[in-house]
């Protein structure tokens, strides 16, 4: 294993993350279902957050309830969490907007297919028979 | 106090350009009057200024804007330039009055029309490089309608060309300014720059001034910067007169004067020992422009290449760094103006009583017009130098200052030039006068009158000149006396 | 009470934005519509004035920080108000008010109707609540929070008319806002993971003790934030979702992204480069030469798209890629003259694009013709308009006299300073290049007169005052910047010495 | 003496006013006016100088130009034959222009010469005469166009544009004056010059320059084109006046170099021999085949003005050669008279035949008696009979020439020799013109109203009675004119002329001989038919000018070429450049179907993608940079 192995062990919440962030890129890259790419944004995103997490984790740490009678606990950093909470809110957020325009997206075109709809959007524009020309 | 009569000759012009921006499009009288009165007005403030000039005191005024520093100021070559445009501004918009009769976008043309020549008079007594190179570049932008004033779509080209090659010009110009600027530190002036270069590194200097060069050479027409001029003469012909013979391209010209003696000095630019290039681009242009003008059946653009190969005899002067050949460039630069825009005043008469626009087609047409081919004959032997016209002296002034200082091949250069000027200009007179033609005489209505005027006007003042040219000795005498010590 | 209200002021400003925004939907409901609009012009109109007084004590006394709900840096929200934010707060409101006004002219005709007009009333107060956040906040992950607020403000507001196109742009625009946030959460989490800290001070303070030991992980943060807000800023080549977003939506809204949205983002880069990481971490660092590159390949490539572009607004779209760049080539120089450079032309594009695709929208409304070449003659129709259309294209060609000229001649001089010739070359070629794709539509415009000449039609007289408002602020700024330009220098200023402190 | 300034302004105001008359006779009668005027203004010019001061006025003026007027014997005598000539003229053009088409224009053109003329003469510095000179040109250019016809056009255009290049070469020479620290006044020799080599370059241009006004071989080309052409009147002002305006500049510059004695100039005495002579047998060898009576007599012009060059070559070699400087002042005299004459007496049989073709003419002595008298003693002028003035004015040249043969010099020693044999052409070519005009049979007939009318006959006669009484007191003409004009020249020692006797036998048998020779030249030619011979092209150089023209507009086409292909090359480069640019534009831009679509992603891949690869990038060159240490 040597060195570099054990650090990627010791590692393992980054590694994961970092696995989590290539799904959640393959996902959107791979599927031209706007659903999927969603969920690719959201793996994705759901990927920061462990980092994050990570980051403030304390091994063998406890969560950050102020125990005066135990001095010698070890906390976690508690900010991590709080912020991932605000970033959870926003990805929430996120999503919902992006499933509301699929759903426009779908009444307009009939499709949830990126490719298709890429092509339904050509076609508009040919139609419009462009022949730009510069200066 | 005299620096007054500066700012109220560019809003005399400038603000009759408002005028007429605001006069419904029906009230032709009054805007006449309002074009004729403010651009009379401004002739009569530049003058005012030019009988003060041997007074020695050169007035001027500051004001920051646009980060930098906007100056005004009043000096001999500022004021000669000054002088050209106002007063032949006075002419042209007279003829202009008469060749647009019946234009129905006259109010734009007009408008355009006095802005430009605010513009003009702000470039001439530009104080510093900055308020040169703004004024520079809106006199591109006001002149643009002008040019594509017909809006037909070889006017719009023409017009994209000249924008094109102005504005690549101009940012040249910019750059230059701005390393310039950097290098001393936000010194701009005039007045202070050519000493305050001197400690610059030789190189940078070098690329400065070729960027100058580049960028004033392109409304200067040097060769191979020259291709918008002939293009640009589908502009109405009082346009191509005013602008292409006397304001624009002087402009360029006046720059290019500004580059060598004002920013540079004639030592600094002697010492990067660039000269003879200059004086071979120059040679170039010269018989280029001559040799490729014979070629053109296009009367009025047979007159840009003679514009071509005429401004490079100023450039010619400036760039040969000695005082007689300075007096010649500035002799130049008030003769051809008053020459050449006769030559386009009258091809403008042609072309508006006849219709005829080529060469080919102007046999006989002096039977029908003999007072305008009689001036287009007289002046176009001043612009081959022959001597009742001004246009010798000028010539004879740089040939003295080529000869003095050691440059006898431009000996060769200006008689072969002038030459091939007979070859261009002599047949069409002749042809006009001697050739069969069906046109009947018409008797000239009081428009006609309105162009001739200012036409024959020109030419008897070219005559004068011819035989007093010492008429303009004072200025002359001023502006070499600015940057030599003699 | 006054005193209150000036105490609190900063944090004020952007609450009161945001409270009126969910207010709208609302008041629309219980008073007129137009009411509603006009209250909405008030708000961002009074942000202004606030964020002028802020400016101007900030000039005069210097900067100084609040700390919101009373916690002190670095475990509370500190709010820093320097020159930079009093700079883009005023360039906020200068150029929101007028755009606001120019909506409320026709707004419900527009989105289709009155409920989606009073949304994007909300949004739009949102977008300018949470720009104006993004000037003040001095904490990085409050940037992050203020930058999703932004960026899904503005997503809604692109999709705001009810037509497909808009929609797949929304889309792609979300898609890529996501990521791009993504990236730039990322970024934060390096940052908070080197240092432990939130707060931009802070952070600059730790990394210049520690940096040395780890600048790769410096130099990937450094590159997710790179990347992340250089997409959301349109930075070429990360700039494709900004053609479609701009020129499909409706007018008021490519102006507010166009000018002000993007603009959000790059004062947020800035603030995490020079007080987040220091001046001089920065410069040891390649980024800065990575962002002059960029920079100089978005004038560039940016105007050449542009060029190719029939359809204005989409010219227009692809000229804010290049504009954009001359603000990136500003940071990536890095002096005192880039920088300047670079908040100049933040003021400065952002008045005269939007005052472009305002006077766009009025013709395209006027005549229904999208495209340039179908243009013709248009200038005797809507005299006013092109004339304001005019001094914005010159301005951005940087003709002296206009805003442009000064932004572009601080950066010609960064340029120098820095002896990057070739930026230099650039910044003049992409002046030549804003030539070449603007001025052909005024050639059509106004010189390409169509038989029989068309009869006068203006735009309606609340958009004419908008646009010549802005029109008027472009020449101010161009003729007498003194005022702007010594609080942009401030700005530029500040932030070199609190890295090099 | 500012009253000689209405000697020039006289004949100015006189052309202005001729439109004023609509009546034909009346334009033609101020003509006439206004040429007695000149006339009677030049003899009281002559009579202010009679003293031997030398009058100098500066009209006005300023620091640029200072017009000068200068009036000594030389510009006395030059005007005074220049009005009498014109007065000549006028009189005969009060027939001639009834019959000519569009008189008006011709005589406008006639008085404005007038003055021109007067003005080159009376011009005190080369400025002023630079002036008068280039009215001059184009004022008479409108004489040589007057036919509008396809030959007259061309040879106006070869006479303008040889004019005007004259014109070029005196202001390029007197920037070269000035500009080696010489003055530019005229009748003064220099002071040293500080720059020889340029001075010497003003010289040679200002003698190119006179030299093509004077009709100079190689420069003579215009000359035989443009004469004949013109309408009579003109081509005897043209032949006797205007070229003699060369001849006075030619003077003036030899005063310049003081005639050789200031050895500032070494080689030009020679040079100007040389040419000289060539001017002389290339004039008479191409008159001898001329066929049209003008264009004989305007090689013949051509010929004598080899005479005057030569005698200025030899005064110049021999240092204030007085024989030289005299005898080409005389002969410039001489010449106006007999060459206008005889002008004027082919103009007469031209208007009543419409015939110049000497092979087509004969027997008119009868019809036309007094015009046959007259010319018969104007050719024994110019063929230089004793008792009449060309004999006076060629032996002095003689003197001139065998002077400086003396020096055995072969070059000299030719000259001489040709001296004498352009004499027998001389000879032979004028027994062939009055021979086979006026003897023989008529061959032509005449038209109607053909013949000598009062004005045509009268200003002829006039010139005859001059030109004998010059040729039978030849001493009185001298002393009178001559002499002063030889002084004014810049002539100090004329002691040789004031006891020169021209009748010696010797000299006259000489002439005599020549005469002879001539005659029996002139039937052998006839016989032989050697006068039909057409010589190959290069000869008359007159190909040469016109090779002249296809070189220059091959020249001009190609610099043309040479600029426009490069420039329309790199101009469609561009464009296409720019075409393809933006096709490509196009293609990367998603919304047209970029070339990512055709990777088979879908617009969005793409983007994203794109995000991947730049951060992808940004790493790579970070590792660039870390492992490079840069």
């Amino acid at each position: 294993m040597g060195e570099f192995g054990s650090r990627i062990v010791q590692n393992y919440p980054y590694v994961f993350a970092l696995a989590l962030f290539a799904i959640g890129v393959y996902t959107i890259l791979t599927h031209s279902n706007l659903f999927k790419k969603v969920i690719g944004i959201n793996i994705m995103e759901g990927s920061i957050y462990v980092l994050f997490i990570a980051a403030g984790n304390v091994r063998g740490g406890v969560a950050p309830v102020l125990d005066l009678a135990n001095s010698d606990l070890v906390y976690v950093h508690p900010l991590p969490q709080a912020l991932m909470l605000t970033g959870i809110v926003v990805s929430v957020s996120v999503t919902a907007l992006s499933l509301a325009l699929i759903m426009k997206l779908y009444r307009s075109y009939g499709t949830v297919d990126a490719r298709e709809i890429a092509r339904l959007t050509r076609l508009g524009n040919e139609v419009g028979a462009d022949v730009t020309s510069g200066s | 106090m005299s620096i007054a009569f500066v700012i109220a000759a560019i809003l005399s012009t400038a603000l009759g350009s408002l005028a007429v921006a605001l006069l419904s499009r029906e009230e032709k009288g009054l805007r006449n009057g309002v074009v004729v009165g403010s651009a009379l007005l401004g002739m009569i403030l530049v003058w005012h200024l030019g009988f003060a000039i041997p007074s020695g005191v050169y007035p001027e005024i500051s004001l920051a804007i646009a980060s930098l520093s906007l100056k005004l100021a009043v000096d001999p070559l500022g004021l000669t330039y000054g002088l050209i445009a106002s007063t032949l501004w006075v002419f042209a918009s007279v003829y202009s009055i008469g060749y647009l009769h019946g234009d129905d976008k006259q109010k734009q043309y007009f408008t355009f029309f006095l802005l430009s020549a605010g513009i003009t008079l702000g470039l001439a007594f530009s104080g510093n490089l900055f308020t040169f190179y703004l004024f520079y570049e809106l006199l591109t932008f006001a002149t643009y309608p002008l040019v594509v004033h017909s809006g037909t779509k070889d006017a719009l080209q023409a017009g994209t060309k000249y924008i094109k090659y102005s504005l690549v010009g101009a940012s040249f110009i910019l750059a230059g300014i701005v390393m310039l600027a950097f290098g001393t530190g936000g010194i701009l002036d005039f007045a202070s720059l050519p000493t305050a270069l001197a400690g610059l590194p030789l190189g940078r200097l070098v690329v400065i001034f070729f960027l100058f060069l580049l960028g004033f050479g392109v409304k200067a027409a040097i060769m191979p910067l020259h291709g918008w001029l002939p293009a640009a003469m589908v502009a109405p012909t009082p346009v191509s007169a005013l602008l292409h013979a006397v304001a624009v391209v002087n402009a360029g010209v006046f720059g290019i004067l500004r580059t060598v003696y004002s920013v540079f000095g004639a030592d600094l630019v002697q010492s990067m020992g660039v000269r003879p290039f200059l004086l071979l681009i120059c040679s170039i242009t010269i018989l280029m422009g001559s040799l490729i003008a014979l070629r053109q059946d296009v009367l009025k653009r047979r007159l840009a290449y003679s514009t071509i190969s005429q401004l490079a005899y100023i450039l010619l002067g400036a760039f040969l760094l000695h005082p007689l050949a300075l007096a010649g460039a500035i002799l130049h630069m008030i003769f051809h103006s008053t020459l050449k825009i006769v030559l386009f005043f009258s091809a403008g008469i042609v072309a508006e009583e006849t219709g005829y626009l080529k060469v080919s087609e102007l046999s006989g047409v002096g039977r029908v017009l003999p007072l305008t081919m009689g001036s287009f004959g007289l002046i176009s032997l001043g612009m081959i130098g022959m001597l009742p016209l001004s246009g010798f002296w000028s010539k004879y002034y740089l040939l003295r200052g080529s000869l003095v200082t050691g440059s006898w091949p431009l000996l060769v250069v200006l008689l072969v030039s002038g030459i091939l000027n007979a070859f261009y200009f002599i047949p069409i007179t002749v042809s006009a006068f001697s050739g069969q033609s069906e046109l009947l005489p018409r008797k000239r209505t009081r428009l006609v009158w309105l162009m001739l005027a200012p036409t024959l006007v020109l030419a008897i003042l070219g005559v004068v000149l011819g035989l007093w040219p010492g008429l303009t000795w004072p200025l002359v005498h001023a502006v070499v006396n600015q940057f030599f010590i003699l | 009470m006054s005193l209150v209200v000036r105490d609190n002021l900063p944090v004020l400003i952007v609450v009161a934005l945001l409270s009126s925004a969910y207010v709208m939907p609302l008041l629309t409901k219980i008073r007129r519509f137009r009411f509603a609009e006009f209250f909405a012009v008030f708000m961002i109109a009074l942000a202004l004035s606030g964020g002028i007084y802020l400016g101007q004590g900030i000039l005069n006394h210097g900067s100084f920080t609040y700390a919101v709900g009373g916690w002190a840096a670095p475990w509370g929200i500190e709010l820093s108000l320097d020159a930079v934010s009093g700079f883009f707060l005023i360039t906020i409101g200068l150029v929101a008010t007028p755009i606001m006004l120019y909506a409320s002219y026709d707004l419900v005709a527009e989105v289709g109707s009155r409920s989606r007009a009073a949304w994007f009333l909300t949004l739009f107060l949102l977008l300018v609540a949470a720009l104006c956040g993004l000037a003040i906040t001095g904490d990085i992950f409050n940037i992050y929070v203020m930058v999703e607020v932004a960026t899904i403000a503005s997503c809604a507001i692109v999709s705001a008319r009810n037509d497909s196109a808009s929609v797949a742009a929304t889309f792609k625009y979300l898609m890529l806002a996501t990521i791009g946030s993504g990236f730039v959460l990322l970024g934060i989490g390096f940052l908070f993971v080197l240092t432990g800290n939130l707060n931009l001070n802070y952070i600059g303070q730790t990394l210049r003790l520690t940096w040395q030991n780890y600048p790769t992980a410096l130099w990937v943060a450094l590159s997710f934030f790179t990347v992340g807000f250089g997409v959301k800023s349109a930075l070429f080549p990360l700039h494709v979702w900004l053609p479609d977003a701009h020129s499909t939506a409706i007018s008021p809204s490519s102006a507010i992204l166009s000018s002000l949205a993007i603009k959000g983002y790059i004062i947020a880069l800035l603030k995490i480069f020079y007080v987040g990481v220091g001046a001089q971490i920065i410069w040891e660092l390649p980024i800065t030469a990575i962002l002059t590159l960029l920079g100089m390949g978005a004038i560039v490539a940016g105007a050449l798209f542009a060029l190719a572009q029939d359809e204005l607004k989409r010219r227009l779209a692809f000229s804010t890629v290049s504009q954009v760049g001359y603000i990136f080539l500003g940071i990536g120089l890095g002096n005192i003259h880039g920088l300047t450079g670079s908040f100049m032309h933040i003021l400065s594009h952002a008045l005269t694009k939007a005052l472009l695709f305002l006077a766009a929208g009025a013709m395209i409304k006027r005549t229904g013709k999208t495209r340039i070449s179908e243009m013709a003659g248009i200038g005797f129709k809507m005299p006013v308009t092109l004339g304001v259309f005019a001094i914005g294209s010159l301005s951005m060609i940087g003709i002296p006299l206009f805003s442009g000229f000064v932004s572009k001649w601080q950066l010609l001089l960064g340029a120098l300073a820095k002896g990057n010739y070739l930026a230099v070359l650039v910044l003049v070629a992409g002046s030549l290049l804003a030539a070449a794709y603007l001025l052909p539509v005024l050639r059509t415009a106004l010189f390409v007169r169509p038989t029989p000449t068309p009869a006068k039609d203006e735009a309606p007289s609340v958009q004419l005052v908008a646009m010549v408002f802005l029109a008027a602020l472009v020449l101010v700024v161009g003729v007498f910047p003194h005022q702007v330009l010594q609080l942009a220098q401030k700005a530029a200023a500040t932030l070199l010495r609190w890295g090099v402190l | 003496m500012y009253w000689s300034l209405f000697l020039i302004l006289i004949p100015f105001l006189g052309a202005a006013m001729l439109p004023c008359f609509k009546d034909l006779r009346g334009q033609l009668i101020l003509n006439i006016a206004v040429g007695f005027l000149s006339l009677l203004g030049s003899m009281m010019n002559y009579l202010a100088q009679r003293s031997g001061e030398t009058l100098i006025c500066q009209l006005g003026g300023s620091s640029i130009f200072t017009p000068t007027l200068r009036l000594d014997g030389l510009s006395a005598l030059f005007g005074l034959f220049a009005a009498l000539v014109w007065l000549v003229t006028g009189i005969y053009m009060y027939t001639y222009m009834q019959r000519e088409e569009r008189p008006l224009s011709f005589t406008v053109f006639h008085l404005i010469t007038l003055g021109a003329v007067q003005g080159v003469f009376l011009a005190g510095d080369f400025v002023t005469l630079l002036l008068f000179f280039e009215i001059m040109t184009v004022a008479s250019f409108f004489w040589v166009i007057h036919r509008r016809d396809r030959e007259s056009m061309r040879a106006g255009y070869f006479y303008l544009f040889l004019g005007i290049a004259a014109g070029l070469c005196l202001a390029g020479a007197i920037a070269l004056l000035l500009v080696s620290g010489v003055t530019t006044e005229l009748g003064i020799a220099a002071l040293l010059p500080t720059d020889t080599a340029l001075f010497g370059w003003a010289v040679i241009l200002l003698f190119l320059g006179f030299g093509i006004k004077a009709g100079m071989v190689p420069v003579h080309i215009w000359l035989p084109m443009a004469h004949p052409v013109a309408p009579t009147p003109g081509s005897a002002l043209l032949s006797g006046i205007l070229i003699k305006a060369g001849a006075y500049g030619m003077i003036r510059t030899g005063q310049l170099v003081d005639w050789g004695l200031g050895g500032l100039v070494p080689w030009l005495g020679t040079l100007v021999v040389i040419l000289g002579v060539a001017t002389m047998l290339l004039g008479v060898g191409l008159a001898l085949l001329q066929g049209n009576a003008k264009r004989l007599l305007a090689y013949h012009s051509v010929s004598q003005m080899g005479y005057i060059i030569l005698g200025i070559g030899t005064a110049l070699v021999l240092g204030q050669g007085a024989y030289g400087v005299s005898g080409a002042i005389f002969h410039s005299l001489n010449h106006a008279l007999f060459k206008s004459a005889l002008f004027l007496g082919v103009g007469i049989i031209y208007l009543g035949t419409g015939e110049l073709n000497l092979y087509k003419l004969g027997g008119l002595w009868k019809k036309y008696p007094i015009t046959a008298i007259c010319m018969l003693i104007a050719a024994f002028g110019i063929t230089g009979t004793p008792g009449l003035n060309g004999f006076i004015s060629k032996s002095l040249l003689h003197h001139s020439a065998l002077d400086v043969a003396l020096s055995g010099n072969p070059i000299m020693v030719w000259s001489e020799r040709f001296f004498n044999l352009v004499g027998v052409g001389t000879t032979a070519s004028f027994v062939k013109l009055i021979g086979l005009m006026f003897f023989g049979k008529q061959k032509t007939k005449l038209k109607e109203g053909a013949g000598e009318g009062p004005f045509l006959a009268s200003g002829m006669v006039l010139l005859a009675v001059v030109m004998l009484i010059i040729g039978t007191q030849p001493q009185l003409i001298l002393n009178l004119f001559v002499i002063p004009a030889t002084l004014a020249a810049g002539v100090s020692d004329i002691s040789h002329l004031t006891h020169i006797s021209f009748f010696e036998s010797t000299a006259v048998w000489d002439m005599l001989i020549t005469l002879a020779i001539g005659a029996t030249f002139f039937a052998f030619g006839m016989k032989t038919h050697l006068f039909h011979y057409q010589p190959p092209g290069w000869l008359s150089l007159e190909v040469a000018g016109w090779q002249f023209v296809k070189a220059y507009k091959a020249v001009e086409l190609g610099a043309s070429k040479m600029y426009q292909s490069p420039a329309r090359l790199v101009t469609r480069g561009l464009r296409r450049y720019y075409r393809r640019l933006m096709v490509v534009n196009r293609r990367l831009d998603y919304e047209g179907g970029g070339i990512f679509n055709n990777l088979n992603f879908s617009n969005l891949n793409t983007d994203v993608f794109l995000i991947l690869t730049v951060l992808a990038a940004l790493a790579l060159y970070y590792l660039t940079v870390l492992i490079t240490g840069v």
